[in-house]
C-alpha cells in the first residue's frame, strides 16, 4: 500500500506537549483531588475524610507552627540519611558490581541486611548509641544502604565494556574513569535509588521516630494513628508529599534534563 | 521541703505515651507543681508508642517508664535491675455492641474476636482460662481470634466485624461511651480466678541502680502521684484542664473515660497486692508457659520496689 | 508471503519510490539548530537500484532515515514503493543486533511470521556465516557482525532495500563477494533498493541511478544513470565510466 | 619503560576463583557469624545474643513447628505481593518511561504513592477490604508498586533508540520488540527491583502482619519484641533471611547467569 | 610531556615492538572454544609504521587488544616500545566516544594533566570538526564521529600508535586528507604505529612494513617491507608496487 505523509512544521504536535508541563501538572494534581473528593463522597466513613476534612487537620496544627516543626525535624532527618546512604551504598554498589569475587563473598551479607527488619536495626541503634539524632539517621541509613547497593551493583554490572578499555588505553586514572566514564552510565541507576531511595528513607523514618524520637512526622502521625484521627494523618502525610513534589518539580527534573540532555532524543509518533 | 533549696532539685525522666492515659496524670501533676512540693522535678519525654518508652528505659534515654510486672519480673529474672510500683489497675475489657446478642462468655462460640495485646496478653490469658473453667469453653479454639493493633481494632468492632474485641481500658472506655458494654474485665477474670481483689498490673518502672542513687527522686516521685492521684479522685476541675490531652470525642467519653480512671487508682496496700501478683503469676505461668513468663517459675524477687519503708 | 518452494514473483510494487525532501532541521542539545538536509529530490524507478553519494556527514544517513519512517519531523513528502505487503530491509549504519540473541536469532527474528522456519543455511554459508549461527554478537569481530546485518536484510523478502555502507569493514574478498551476492539477490527478485556508499566503484558496479549530494547541507549536486545492463559491467567499462565521472564530480574518487 | 609480559596458561587465576564458588559462601557466611559471635561476646549485653542462644530460640520454635508455620505464612504473602507488585509496577514502570506525556501527568501521582506511608495504606486496606489475606497481599502490593514503577521507568527510558528503529524497521510488532528487544535490555533493573523488592515487600509484611494478622513472622517478632526478647526476633529474621540465601543461590543465581550469558565477559586483572 | 611551544622531541623509544602470540582462544558463550589466533610473531622497528591485513575475523582486532593489554588471557609475549611516557593512543574500530560528554570533551580527557589546555583548534579544523565542538556524539553522523576518534588519538604524543581501519566510513575526500594528516603528525614526531585496514592502497601509501595475516584461527601469510620513503611514493610507484604485492599475496586488493 502507498503510503504518502505530509509533513508541515509541527502540525502533528499533540494536545498536552503544546500545553506547558506546568499545566499538565496542575491538571495532574486536580485529577487526583477530584478522585479522591468522589471517592471520600462514596465511600462517607470517617476513615477516608473529603479533602475539607484535611485541610481542618492541616491548619489546626499548621497555625500552631507545630506541623512545621515536625516535618522539618523529619526532612532534616530524613535528609542526612539520604546522603549518607546514598554515598555509602553507591560505592559499596559500584565496588561489588565491577568485582566478581568481592561480589562473591560479600553477597550473603547483601542479602542478610537487605532483610534485617528495620524494628531490629533500629532497636539495636537505640540501645547501643542512646536515643539521639545519630543513632536515629544512622539506623535509617543502615536500614536503606544495602537497597542502594543492590541497584547500583546491577548499574555496575550493566557498565560498557568498550568505553572501559578506551578509558584504560587511554590512562583516564581512577578518578577520570569514575566521573566520566563510570558515573554518567550509572546516572539511571541513581535516579532509581534515590527515588525510591527517598521514600523508603522516609517510611523508615517514621517507623525511628515511632520508636524512639519525640517529634517528627512519624511520631504524630503514630498519635493521630491511637487516635485514629485519619484526617490528621493524611494532613501530615500530603504536607510531606508537597515537599517532595516540590523538590521534584523544583530540583530534581531540572537536573535530570540537565544530566541527560546528551541522550537522542526519541521521535516523536 | 526545706534543705532542698540547698541541692539542686533532683530530676527524674519519665518516657510516656503523649496521648497516653499516663500523660494525663503527669500533666495534671506537674500542672498543679506537685512534683516540685515533693521535692522533685518531673521531666515528661513523649513517645508515639508503647515500645519506644519501653526501648529508650533500655537505652538509658528516660528514668522511669509505664510497664507491667510481669515484663519487670521476665527481665529481671535475665539479670535486669528492673523494679516496679504499682500505678494502677485498669486493664482491658471484653466489649461487646450493646445490642449484642452475647451475654456471657460461653456465648462466644464460632465468633471473631479481636484481641488488641496479642496471644500472649495477660488479660487474655486470664479470660481464656475463666472461660475454660467456669463454662468449659475453650475461646481460643472455637472463635476466630483476630490479633491486631488496638486503634485497628476498635474502628473494626465499630464497623460490626468483630463480635467482640478485648481492647486497653481506655480504648473500652470509648467503645463503652458510644453504647458498647462490657462482657468481662480483666479484672473481674483474676478475681475470679482467685485474686483477693483488684491487681495493678501496670506500674512505674526504672532501675535498681537509678532508685539507690537518687532515693530522693523516687521518693518525692511516689508522693507526688499519691497526691495528684488523691488530686484527680476529687477534682473534676483538674480534669477539665487534661481534656486537650484526653482528645475526647464528646462528654460522654470524656466522663466514661474519668470515671473508669478513677476506678484504675490502686487502693490496696502494697503486701496485699504483692501476694496477688505472686498467685497470679503462678496461674500465669500455668497458662501462658514459659513463653509467657520466661525461665522463671516463680514471680522475680525484687520486682516490687522495696522503698525501705514497708517492709516486705 | 511467498513460500520457498513457490517460485518466487515479481517483487517491488508498480510505484517508484520517491522522495522529496524540503528541509530537515535537527535541534542540538546545546539548542542550536543544524540544518541538515536543504532540498533534496530524487525518484528511484520500480525495482532499480540508486545510490547515494556525498561527504562524510552530509545528510545521507537523516535521508535513509526519513525514508524508513524513523524520523517523521521533516519538511515535504515521500511516496514508498507498494507491494510486497511493504516489507522494508535495511542495513544500518552499525550492525544493530540484539546482544542478547544469538546470530540466527537475530536473523530470524527478522523474518516474518509466515517464513519463521525457513531454512537459512544456504545464506549463511554464503556469508561465511556458518560458525557463528550459535553464536552472540559480543563475540563476533565486527566485521562479521555487518555481515549477519547483511544476512538479516537479505532474508526477508522486501520490497524496499536500504543499505547504508553495506561493505565497509569487510576485507576486499569478502566484499566482493558479497557484492555479488547482492546483486544476485536483487537480480532473482527485483527490488527498488536505496544504497549510500563511499565507494564510487562499488557504486559503478551496482547502481542504476548515482545521486551525489553536496556538502552539508545536503541539496543534489547531480545525478547520473547508468544503462548498462550489471552483467556487461566489465573492468573496462568500469575505468572508462569511472574516470567520466570522477570529471564531472571531482573529489568522489 | 619496558613491559614485559609472560603469559603461561592460567598462572595467574587469583584464589578466590580457584575455590569453588561454594566455599567461597561458606567462607563469607562463617566470616559473618564469626563477627557476630566476637561482637555479641563484646558487647555482653541482653540486645545483642550470642548465636547459641539464638539457635536455642530456634529450637525451641521450630521443635513445636511453629517457626515452620509462620515462616510459611509470611513467605506466601511475599510471594503473593511479589507477583502483584513486578507485574503491575514493572508494566506502569515500562509505559511511563516510553511515554512522555503519560509520565508528565502520572509523575505527581507517582510521588504521592511513593510516600505514603505504609501504615495508612494497610490501614485503609484492612478498614475496607476487612482484616483478611486478599486486603494483606494487597497493602503489600500496593506499598511495593510505585518502588518498582520508578526503577523501571528510568530503565525503559535508557533503553536504546537504535534497536528500537531496528525493530520497526523489521516490523517486529508489540510483542516481538517486547520480549525480544525491550525486556533483556531491562534486566538489570528488574534485578535490581526486585532483589531490592523482596527485601522491602518482606519488611512491609512484618508491619502488615504487626498490625491485622494472627501469624506469620512479623507477628511473631513482634510479640517477642514486646518481651523483649531478641533471641527470638533474631530466630524468626535469620529463618527468612536463610529462606532468601537459598532462593538466592539456587534460584536467582543461575537465573541471573543464564540471562546474562551473552554479556561479554569483563577481562580479569 | 613536552609542552607545546617546546620543539617536539623525537619520540618513539629505542626499542621495537614485538609480538609474539603463540596462541589465543576465546570462551564462546556456547561452552565450544573459537581458535582466534594460531601463531602471529612480528616486529615493529622503533618509530616505524606497520599495517596488518588479513580477512574479516581472522584475529586482527584480537592482536591489537592484546597489544593494548586489554586482553591478558594468551600465550606468549610481549616487548611494548619504551619513552614518551609509554603513552598509547588508539583509535578502535568503533568511535567509542563517551555520549554524555561533547566532542571537545572527549578528545580534552584523552589529553595527559599537563596538556590540558591545549590549544586544539587547528586540529579540529583540520578534521572538519570546527562546527561540531560543542556538539554530543549523538548528533554525529558516523563519519564525524569516527573523526572525533581520530582527534583523540591525534591530540596526545604518544609513543605507540595503534589504528583499527581509521578510514573507513569517511568519503574519499576526506580519508585522504585525514591520511595526509596521520603522515603530516607521524613524521613531525615518528611513532611507532600499527594499522588494520582492508584496503591495500593505503597501507602501501602509509607503512613502513605489511603483515598479511591467514584466515583465523591466524598465523602469518608474510610480511612486505617498503623501503621508499614516503615522500617518494607517488601514483606509478603505488600501482606497481599494488600489482606486485596482489600478485603474490592473492584476493588481496
Ligand atoms: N540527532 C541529531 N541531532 C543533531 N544533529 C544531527 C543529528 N543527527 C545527525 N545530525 C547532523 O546532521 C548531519 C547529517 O548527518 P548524517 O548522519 O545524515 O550524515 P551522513 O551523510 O550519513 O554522514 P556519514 O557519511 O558520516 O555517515 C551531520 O552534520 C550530523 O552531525
Ligand atoms: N569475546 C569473544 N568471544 C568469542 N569469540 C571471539 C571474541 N572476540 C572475538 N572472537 C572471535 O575471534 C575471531 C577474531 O576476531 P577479531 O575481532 O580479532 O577479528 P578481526 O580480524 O578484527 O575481524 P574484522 O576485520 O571483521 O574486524 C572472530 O572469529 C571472532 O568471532
Ligand atoms: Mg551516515
Ligand atoms: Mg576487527
Amino acid at each position: 500500500m502507498a503510503l504518502e505523509l505530509d509533513h508541515p512544521v509541527a502540525a502533528e504536535r499533540s494536545i498536552a506537549s503544546r500545553l506547558g508541563p506546568g499545566i499538565v501538572t496542575v491538571a495532574s494534581l486536580a485529577g487526583l483531588l477530584a478522585i479522591w473528593w468522589v471517592a471520600a463522597i462514596v465511600a462517607d466513613s470517617r476513615v477516608l475524610p473529603a479533602p475539607p476534612a484535611v485541610v481542618e487537620a492541616f491548619w489546626r496544627d499548621a497555625r500552631t507552627g507545630e506541623l512545621f516543626f515536625h516535618l522539618a525535624m523529619t526532612l532534616m532527618r530524613v535528609a542526612g540519611a539520604f546522603v549518607i546512604a546514598m554515598v555509602v551504598g553507591s560505592a559499596i554498589g559500584i565496588l561489588l558490581g565491577m568485582n566478581r569475587e568481592a561480589n562473591r563473598f560479600f553477597d550473603p551479607w547483601l542479602i542478610l541486611f537487605l532483610n534485617i527488619p528495620a524494628l531490629v536495626v533500629i532497636v539495636l541503634a537505640y540501645i547501643w548509641f542512646g536515643l539521639n539524632e545519630a543513632a536515629a539517621i544512622g539506623a535509617i541509613a543502615v536500614n536503606k544502604i544495602p537497597n542502594v547497593v543492590v541497584t547500583l551493583r546491577e548499574g555496575a554490572r550493566a557498565l560498557d565494556r568498550d568505553l572501559e578499555e578506551m578509558a584504560k588505553v587511554y590512562r583516564f586514572g581512577w578518578t577520570k574513569t569514575l566521573r566520566h566514564v563510570v558515573l554518567p552510565q550509572l546516572q539511571p541507576y541513581f535516579a532509581a535509588a534515590s527515588r525510591s531511595g527517598i521514600s523508603l528513607i522516609w517510611k523508615i523514618a517514621l517507623v525511628v521516630e515511632l520508636l524512639g524520637r519525640s517529634n517528627g512526622v512519624g511520631f504524630q502521625i503514630n498519635l493521630y494513628f491511637q487516635l485514629f484521627d485519619v484526617a490528621a494523618i493524611l494532613a501530615y502525610t500530603l504536607a510531606f508529599v508537597a515537599v517532595m513534589l516540590i523538590i521534584e518539580f523544583l530540583l530534581v527534573q531540572p537536573f535530570e534534563a540537565h544530566s541527560t540532555r546528551w541522550r537522542p532524543k526519541r521521535a516523536r509518533g | 521541703n526545706a534543705h532542698a533549696e540547698s541541692e539542686a532539685t533532683p530530676t527524674i525522666r519519665v518516657g510516656i505515651l503523649k496521648f497516653g492515659t499516663v500523660n494525663w496524670e503527669l500533666d495534671a501533676m506537674t500542672r498543679a507543681g506537685l512534683d516540685e512540693k515533693a521535692g522533685v522535678d518531673v521531666e515528661l519525654v513523649p513517645f508515639a508508642g508503647e515500645d519506644a518508652s519501653a526501648v529508650a528505659l533500655q537505652a538509658g534515654s528516660v528514668d522511669m517508664i509505664v510497664s507491667d510486672w510481669l515484663w519487670v519480673s521476665r527481665l529481671r529474672a535475665s539479670g535486669a535491675d528492673y523494679t516496679f510500683v504499682p500505678y494502677s489497675t485498669s486493664v482491658g475489657s471484653l466489649m461487646v455492641a450493646g445490642d449484642s446478642r452475647v451475654q456471657r462468655l460461653s456465648d462466644l462460640k464460632g465468633k471473631t474476636i479481636g484481641v488488641a495485646g496479642g496471644p500472649l496478653d495477660k488479660n487474655w490469658l486470664l479470660i481464656q482460662a475463666l472461660a475454660k473453667r467456669k463454662h468449659g469453653v475453650d475461646l481460643g479454639a472455637e472463635n476466630s481470634i483476630v490479633y491486631g493493633a488496638p486503634p485497628l481494632l476498635t474502628e473494626k468492632a465499630r464497623q460490626g466485624e468483630l463480635d467482640a474485641v478485648l481492647n486497653f481500658w481506655h480504648y473500652a472506655a470509648r467503645l463503652e461511651a458510644e453504647g458498647f458494654r462490657t462482657l468481662v474485665s480483666g479484672t473481674d477474670a483474676a478475681m475470679e480466678m482467685g485474686t483477693a481483689g483488684p491487681v495493678a498490673s501496670i506500674g512505674w518502672v526504672f532501675r535498681d541502680e537509678f532508685a539507690e542513687k537518687n532515693p530522693e527522686a523516687i521518693a518525692g516521685f511516689i508522693a507526688a502521684d499519691k497526691a495528684t492521684k488523691a488530686l484527680l479522685t476529687t477534682s473534676d476541675a483538674a480534669w477539665e484542664e487534661l481534656k486537650p490531652l484526653m482528645k475526647a470525642e464528646d462528654e460522654k467519653t470524656f466522663t466514661t473515660l474519668r470515671e473508669r480512671y478513677r476506678e484504675g487508682i490502686p487502693s490496696r496496700p502494697a503486701s496485699e497486692e504483692k501476694a496477688d501478683t505472686a498467685k497470679l503469676y503462678g496461674l500465669l505461668a500455668e497458662i501462658g508457659g514459659e513463653r509467657l513468663v520466661g525461665p522463671a517459675k516463680e514471680l522475680a524477687p525484687g520486682t516490687y520496689f522495696d522503698d525501705g519503708k514497708n517492709g516486705s | 508471503m511467498s513460500n520457498l518452494s513457490k517460485p518466487t514473483p515479481p517483487a517491488g510494487g508498480p510505484s517508484a519510490l520517491e522522495v522529496e525532501i524540503r528541509g530537515k532541521t535537527f535541534r542540538g542539545a546545546d539548542g542550536g539548530d543544524v540544518r541538515a538536509i536543504e532540498e533534496i529530490a530524487f525518484k528511484v524507478a520500480p525495482a532499480s537500484f540508486a545510490t547515494l553519494i556525498g561527504p562524510s556527514g552530509c545528510g545521507k544517513t537523516t535521508t535513509l532515515r526519513i525514508i524508513l519512517g524513523l524520523d517523521p519531523d521533516f519538511e515535504g513528502r515521500l511516496r514508498l514503493p507498494e507491494g510486497g505487503a511493504g516489507r522494508v530491509a535495511a542495513v544500518f549504519q552499525e550492525p544493530r543486533l540484539l546482544p542478547w540473541r544469538s546470530v540466527e536469532e537475530n536473523v530470524r527474528l527478522a523474518l516474518p511470521d509466515e517464513d519463521a522456519g525457513r531454512d537459512l543455511d544456504q545464506l549463511f554459508s554464503i556469508l561465511g556465516l556458518d560458525e557463528m549461527r550459535s553464536r552472540y554478537p559480543s563475540e563476533l569481530s565486527l566485521g562479521l557482525a555487518r555481515r549477519v546485518a547483511l544476512a538479516r536484510a537479505f532474508a526477508i523478502r522486501p520490497s524496499l532495500l536500504v543499505l547504508d555502507e553495506p561493505f565497509v569493514s569487510l576485507d576486499e574478498q569478502t566484499a566482493t563477494r558479497l557484492r555479488k551476492l547482492l546483486i544476485d539477490v536483487w537480480s532473482a527478485r527485483p527490488t527498488t533498493a536505496l544504497m549510500v556508499t563511499h565507494n564510487l566503484r562499488e557504486a559503478v558496479q551496482l547502481s542504476d541511478r548515482i545521486i551525489f549530494l553536496t556538502e552539508r547541507p545536503a541539496r543534489i549536486r547531480g545525478i547520473h544513470d547508468i544503462v548498462t545492463p550489471h552483467a556487461e559491467r566489465d573492468t573496462r567499462w568500469r575505468e572508462t565510466t569511472l574516470s567520466a565521472i570522477a570529471k564531472r564530480y571531482s573529489g568522489v574518487l
